[in-house]
């Protein structure tokens, strides 16, 4: 009941919203934030919850069982969590509410915008819970749609185009996934969807057949992660998405790839996967090496963090590559996680220079650590934590995929994305010395004031669970890894 | 019997010559009617030879007789017709449904 | 091929063929030359008058054949008919229509294809006459209906052709006769409103 | 007390906190608080020292691990032994006199408690980093060590020289860390753990291959020539000194940098198992202590003057470490292990004495150029004198610290004879610059007046921490006088340990080598019987050489920094053209293919639809001849289709043309006969006019 009250809540929600009067945009507003804190509230609860009684067993916990939907094609209504889900669940309920937070600067159709934020937190919730293919591609295309509104109407110069961008190459991958779904359903004989069940039928596939499903899974996947040649629309979509939207993007959406591949793409291909996992550790490598020198050339604030995602999820890709290992896929969920708290404070912070300055150059700022002394030392902090300073989630993420991946993979491969650190840190440097260091120009940035108080209420909870993940990250590999363990046998089966 | 049917056909043709290449409307009848006569000369020659037990040719050349009268009379009535309008009834000028 | 080789055949075997038979029946080649001739000459002459004449001449000839084909009747009612009736209709509608003395050359036109088209019309029907010698159906009076080769018997008529005919007439052929009735009384109307003088 | 030392670690990060969530406004408080903080530490360090001196044994806390996966465990733990215990002692003594030194020097800053937080910052991740029992642990401390050196390097961040400084330090010692990073991850592929004793036990009984060993101990060793600027990775440091003098003083002379040369002297058992990385170690330290000392004899700059005599001192005592394991991995006896660390604590004191002393001058005058000082003996009665020990002490003065451990890193050298010669030489070069400054400063006449006129001495919160590490400078190295039992051989070893014994020769030759620097620097700067300009136009290539740094910013500008930057652009230009242009091509594709379908559509369908209706229409125009108007016409026509028609019933046997063509003969034909009919009739007509 738990898990389709997380769905649901939210389009209650939008439903409420929408029936709001237009004018009281405050009322709108608050409204929004309050019905998401009750998402937010539940995924917690359901954290502890599964951590305190269900994180010893790999099984699916909170299962809400088959109830048939469509029964003649044996489409069934089955949700369940387990240790990869849950951090994912919280951490998308946590990032709804902060953006809906930051979305206060929009000026414009309150109303929409809202609801289709929490049309999106439920197509993300429900991605994240499904265990049934059809109900997953329902919720992975009910994503897409509000947030190509989103991008579209509320975005940034070339929004249109960025909007339509973002549709089409997402909705191009799903259609791979689908041909594959329906591989996976005919094949089976019962005809069934069932995410478990498939799982133990994708073995006995034949070895070609898991090579299709495998590809066509991995394109669908690897274009929302996004793997190196299918990136390209990330930096148009964030450059031109408002804030909220960019956060949310950044924080959960780049996740949905990753989580998919971990639950369905790995355990259900072992064979394909056994063969393909070199090839997959050099789209990392790439990713890595390339979204980390991209970015050192870049003028624009956002664009230089849209690029670092791509690099960060560089790693992420890399550790999945270690199939066998369980450190590289703890290492894979925790650099998912600390990346999504990260970059969507990046993001945020970005937006709250954004919403002062309304520039993003990075040659126009200089010395602004004179001036907003409080922003300075958030945005340290955040700086620090992308390049993976100790201390911080990114470090942990980042030394777990390095042990994972170099006992599993080719270690002068691993050799390589280890120089992603220094260039991580070089473009972060550089970006922190051109905007905050350096003399202050009074004339042109007089009027900047510091960072107020919604916007600390957005950006501390990030920094507090950023550092309580990077000092203490025990429980939450407690939590995971039995699912973990369980995870690694089926897919180096 | 093939001498009447050689000569029957003869007339024949002579009657088609006539009504093929005569420029006087009346003149062309009169081939018609001489058609007919040949037509006559067949049934009677078949009456007698092929089928004397019944006098079927000859009275089937009867009704062509008077079929041939009764058209003959009509015809004329139209080239009186034409004669009375065009004042010429040579066949080369009645062409009004020329292309 | 063999088509040719009956001609050259027939050829050859010709002048003693048209010996034998203008010996033996004179009376029918007097008359059918005498009906051939005028009707070429209705044909051909420019005159119309003229060819109106011949065609009366011509048809007298052809009343002659029927006489010699024991149809006396039909000779009769041709006489009657054609020549009483038709041909000097023929004659009043010249008179009517055409200004005879006029120096119009009421000549024929294009002649020469058409002159070939009967001419090919007429050889073609004699030679089929001759060589395929007319398979006839013969209906023998048992009714029964054997196909078989025509075989040009003398046969004779029963003498008295008009009281047969009075009888075929009145008994099987009464619906004919009736229709052809009603048609000469349509043709008689149409003819009389067709020349009727139109009133202004 | 050791088993609450973990205390001495969190309390300066327990005065981090309260600075900056509480203190940050009130700025006397918050530094006599941190100094209060950092006091305690001391004294606990002072206890922990006094305890493990007592019993032998190492002693270990009980680690907690972080992350627990199965059989990977990231734990955080405790290790006690006396190189530690002198560390925390070093540590947090020159840490509270920096920290005394700093109230008077940042008096009138605007970020002034900001300092103080930061410094209190870097001792916890220094002590952390000292403390720490696994490979893990250090690391965090070694990466957090580098951000407090960024921190604290761009604490003017104004500058942009500061703020290139910082970024370039932090880059720098990250380069390092990348090997230390795959020297981390080789160990814990090869020994599945990072505990320091599990990790040594694992190599020393051979578990590891020993080429593995040679690239696991060069990692390890890559950490070290970062962070403590060692001869690749060097030239952050000079550059390191646009940080405010407190930070140079401990941060880039006694502490951080010596982070490498204790990280060394820690993981030695990994050095010892393989003879070449040890060679490796000592071949750098020699290099970058030779070249950091050519480049100081000619600078003008006094901080980097003692940056570069820190850059050589440091060179030596990674030679000295090295030679030892070299010596130990061939089953020779050597005192490295013992004048390595030795030379670690006398030269933290007398470095960090140099730079507050140089600090003070600098605070005096307001400019580092020694050639615009000169004569400020007279001004500077505590601050002269002082300096003056600390040079004694860093040119190997008999009797001073710095002479007794210079001597043991000479007597390691004596099994090669190279590094001899070249130790000597580094020991002369050293007695000459350090003299060379002391005479361009305090000695001879004022070059600038105005400076000169203003010159005055510092403050009393400057000067105490001066005598007492003057006091330091002189009697610390006396721990190591041979003849001492408990000495700090004794104390402080590695295996079976060294016990020191007076060599006569050795103190003699290298007393004679200090001494003759000394008098060839007077001899230059205050008789100026030789010029020192003569002898810069004699060795003119040389001296431009060592004038700029051996090029080597040049050098690492042209080859690193700037193809990076060019290739990253050029990435970015080629994600932009190729891959979105695939994307837009695939775009512009779909939308020509769909003008290519509307043209078919248009041409070829609809054409056939009208193609039909103009046929119709042509065959119309032609069939209409055939209609002339004129009856016999039609006649003659049909006299002649009856005689085709018999014709072909009797021929139709023989022609056997099939079904389609009969038709196509029969179109034609008529087609043919209309064209013909329309010539015939048109003579007919001729003829029918001229007659009219």
């Amino acid at each position: 009941m738990i898990l389709s009250s997380l769905i649901f809540i939210p389009i209650i929600g939008m439903i409420i919203v929408m029936l709001l009067p237009k004018e009281k945009e405050d009322l709108i507003r608050y409204t929004a934030v309050g019905i998401s804190i009750i998402p937010m509230l539940v995924s917690f609860w359901l954290t502890y919850d599964y951590f305190v009684n269900f994180s010893g067993s790999a099984a699916m916990a909170y299962m809400e069982g088959p109830f048939s939907w469509i029964p003649s094609l044996n489409v069934n209504y089955h949700l369940g969590v387990d240790g990869i889900s849950v951090p994912m669940l919280a951490l998308t309920g946590l990032l709804t509410t902060i953006s809906l937070i930051a979305s206060f600067s929009i000026k414009f159709r309150i109303k929409e915008y809202s609801a289709f934020f929490l049309l999106l937190e439920a197509g993300m919730m429900g991605v994240f819970v499904a265990l049934d293919f059809f109900l997953f591609y329902v919720f992975w295309e009910i994503m897409l749609v509000p947030m190509y509104f989103l991008i579209g109407v509320w975005g940034g110069p070339r929004k249109e185009y960025a909007a339509i961008k973002f549709f089409l190459y997402t909705l191009f991958g799903s259609i791979f996934m689908l041909v594959a779904i329906l591989i996976m359903y005919f094949t089976s004989d019962p005809h069934t969807l069932n995410m478990l069940e498939l799982i133990e039928h994708g073995g006995t596939l034949s070895y070609t057949l898991q090579m299709v499903c495998f590809i066509f899974f991995f394109i669908a996947f690897a274009i929302k992660v996004p793997v190196w040649p299918f990136h390209t629309w990330l930096p148009d979509a964030h450059v031109q998405a408002p804030t909220a939207v960019s956060v949310i993007l950044a924080a959960v959406l780049l996740k949905m790839g990753t989580y998919a591949m971990l639950r369905i793409n790995w355990p259900m291909f072992p064979d394909a996967l056994h063969s393909l996992s070199f090839w997959i550790a050099l789209l990392g490598v790439i990713g890595i090496i390339y979204g980390a020198l991209v970015s050192l050339a870049q003028k624009d604030l956002k664009k230089l963090v849209a690029y670092s995602s791509v690099s960060h999820m560089g790693y992420c890709m890399l550790a999945l590559a270690a199939y066998s290992s369980t450190t590289a896929m703890a290492g894979v969920m925790f650099q998912m996680i600390s990346h999504g708290l990260i970059t969507g404070a990046l993001f945020l912070m970005v937006g709250v220079l954004y919403d002062r300055a309304h520039t993003r150059e990075i040659a126009a700022f200089g010395g602004l650590g004179a001036k907003l002394p409080v922003y300075t030392a958030l945005m340290l902090m955040f700086s620090m934590a992308a390049l993976g300073l100790p201390g911080m989630s990114g470090f942990v993420a980042e030394f777990m995929i390095f042990v994972g991946a170099f006992s599993q993979l080719n270690q002068y491969l691993v050799g390589i994305s280890v120089l992603g650190v220094v260039l991580g840190a070089a473009y972060m440097l550089r970006m922190f010395q051109n905007v905050f260091l350096g003399e202050f120009n009074m004339a042109k940035w007089g009027h900047l004031t510091d960072i107020n108080g919604r916007e600390l209420l957005m950006v501390v909870p990030l920094a507090v669970l950023t550092l309580a993940v990077g000092i203490y990250p025990k429980p939450l590999t407690d939590l995971m890894s039995a699912t973990l363990e369980n995870l690694v046998q089926i897919m180096s089966r | 019997m093939v001498a009447y049917l050689s000569v029957a056909a003869v007339l024949f043709s002579l009657g088609l010559f006539g009504v093929l290449t005569r420029r006087n409307i009346i003149g062309i009848l009169m081939s018609l009617e001489l058609m007919f006569n040949a037509v006559n000369i067949n049934l009677v020659a078949f009456n007698k030879f092929v089928w004397p037990g019944e006098l079927t040719g000859q009275l089937f050349s009867l009704f062509i007789i008077v079929v041939a009268a009764a058209e003959a009379v009509v015809g004329l009535a139209i080239v009186l017709l034409l004669y009375r309008n065009w004042q010429d009834i040579t066949n080369d000028n009645i062409n009004v449904l020329k292309w | 091929m063999e088509f040719f080789d009956k001609i050259i055949e027939l050829i050859v075997a010709a002048p003693g063929i048209i010996f034998t038979e203008l010996s033996t029946r004179p009376v029918f080649w007097l008359l059918s030359m005498m009906m051939l001739v005028s009707g070429f000459l209705v044909v051909t002459l420019k005159n119309i008058f003229h060819s109106a004449i011949y065609l009366i001449l011509c048809l007298f000839s052809v009343a002659g054949l029927f006489i010699l084909l024991q149809a006396e009747f039909l000779a009769a009612a041709q006489v009657l008919i054609y020549v009483g009736a038709v041909a000097i209709l023929m004659i009043f509608a010249i008179m009517l229509s055409t200004n005879v003395s006029g120096n119009k050359r009421m000549t024929t036109q294009n002649g020469l294809p058409v002159s070939i088209i009967s001419a090919v019309f007429a050889l073609g029907t004699i030679s089929f006459i001759i060589m395929t010698k007319l398979n006839v159906v013969i209906k023998n009076p048992e009714g029964v209906i054997t196909k078989g080769l025509w075989i040009g018997s003398k046969g004779e008529l029963p003498l008295d052709n008009i009281m047969l005919i009075g009888k075929y007439i009145m008994t099987e052929y009464m619906l004919p006769f009736e229709v052809v009735s009603v048609l000469l009384l349509a043709s008689m109307i149409g003819a009389i409103a067709l020349a009727r003088k139109e009133r202004s | 007390m050791t088993e609450h030392a973990y205390l001495i670690v969190l309390l300066p990060l327990f005065s981090f906190l309260t600075i900056v969530f509480a203190l940050r406004w009130k700025e006397q408080v918050s530094a006599v608080f941190s100094v209060g903080m950092i006091a305690t530490s001391l004294i606990m360090s002072i206890m922990v020292l006094i305890e493990t001196l007592g019993h032998q044994g190492d002693y270990y806390a009980a680690a907690f691990s972080i992350v627990e996966l199965g059989a990977f465990k990231l734990q955080l733990g405790m290790l006690i032994d006396p190189l530690t215990a002198m560390m925390l002692v070093v540590v947090t003594s020159i840490g509270t006199c920096v920290e005394i030194y700093s109230i008077g020097y940042m008096k009138d800053d605007p970020r002034f408690s900001r300092f103080f937080a930061y410094l209190s910052l870097f001792l916890f991740s220094m002590l952390g980093l000292v403390i720490s029992d696994n490979f893990f642990m250090t690391f965090i401390f070694w990466e957090l060590v580098g951000l407090t050196s960024y921190l604290l390097i761009g604490f003017w961040f104004e500058k942009k020289s500061a703020a290139d400084a910082c970024k370039k330090a932090f880059l720098t010692t990250r380069v390092g860390d990348l090997g230390f990073i795959v020297g981390l991850l080789m160990i814990m592929y090869y020994c599945g753990t990072f505990n320091y004793a599990e990790v040594f036990t694992m190599i020393g009984a051979g578990a590891v291959p020993s080429g593995i060993v040679t690239i696991l101990a060069i990692g390890v060793f890559c950490g070290a020539v970062g962070k403590s600027a060692q001869f690749p990775l060097h030239a952050w440091l000079p550059d390191a000194m646009e940080g405010p003098t407190p930070v140079s003083a401990i941060v880039h002379s006694a502490t951080m940098v010596a982070a490498g040369v204790y990280l060394v002297a820690r993981t030695m058992s990994i050095f010892i198992a393989s003879a070449e990385a040890s060679m490796v170690v000592a071949v750098i330290g020699i290099a970058t202590s030779l070249m950091a000392a050519t480049i100081a004899l000619v600078q003008v700059d006094i901080k980097r003057i003692l940056a570069y005599s820190t850059i050589s001192q440091l060179g030596y005592m990674i030679m000295a470490l090295g030679l030892y394991g070299v010596d130990t991995a061939n089953g020779h006896h050597s005192p490295g292990f013992y004048a390595g660390t030795f030379h670690l604590m006398t030269h933290a004191f007398f470095k960090s004495l140099l730079f507050m002393g140089a600090g003070s001058v600098i605070h005096a005058v307001h400019t580092n150029d020694i050639m615009e000082m000169g004569g400020l003996w007279k001004k500077m009665k505590y601050t002269a004198p002082v300096f003056l020990i600390g040079s004694l002490s860093i040119a190997g003065f008999p009797l001073t610290s710095g002479f007794f451990s210079k001597d043991e890193i000479v007597a390691t050298t004596f099994g090669h004879p190279v590094f001899t010669v070249l130790t000597l030489l580094i020991a002369f070069m050293t007695a000459f610059y350090m003299w060379r400054l002391c005479f361009l400063t305090f000695f001879g006449e004022p070059r600038v007046a105005h400076r000169y006129e203003h010159a005055h001495e510092s403050p009393n919160t400057m000067t105490y921490p001066l005598f007492f590490l003057a006091f330091m400078a002189i009697f610390a190295g006396w721990t190591g006088i041979p003849a001492l039992k408990h000495g700090f051989a004794s104390f402080v070893a590695h295996g079976e340990g060294y016990v020191p014994h007076a060599d006569w020769v050795n103190y003699i030759v290298s007393s004679i080598v200090g001494l003759s620097g000394i008098g060839l620097a007077y001899l230059m700067y205050i008789k100026k019987s030789i010029s020192a300009d003569k002898i810069a136009e004699k060795f003119k290539p040389l001296y431009n050489l060592f004038w700029n740094k051996w090029y080597f910013d040049e050098i690492y500008q042209a080859a690193i920094i700037d193809p990076i930057m060019t290739f990253g652009r050029w990435m970015w230009t080629f994600d932009g053209k190729i891959i979105d242009g695939a994307v837009n091509g695939m775009a512009t594709l779909t939308m020509w293919w769909a003008d290519v379908k509307m043209w078919i559509d248009k041409w070829i369908i609809d054409g056939a639809v009208n193609g039909a209706g103009f046929i119709v229409r042509m065959a119309g125009s032609v069939l209409k001849y055939l209609q002339t108007g004129r009856m016999q016409f039609y006649l003659i026509l049909s006299m002649i289709l009856v005689i085709v028609m018999i014709l072909l019933k009797f021929e139709i046997a023989h022609i056997n043309i099939e079904w389609p063509s009969m038709t196509v003969i029969f179109i034609i034909a008529v087609l043919a006969l209309s064209i013909a009919s329309r010539f015939v009739s048109e003579d007919a007509n001729q003829e029918s006019e001229n007659e009219k």
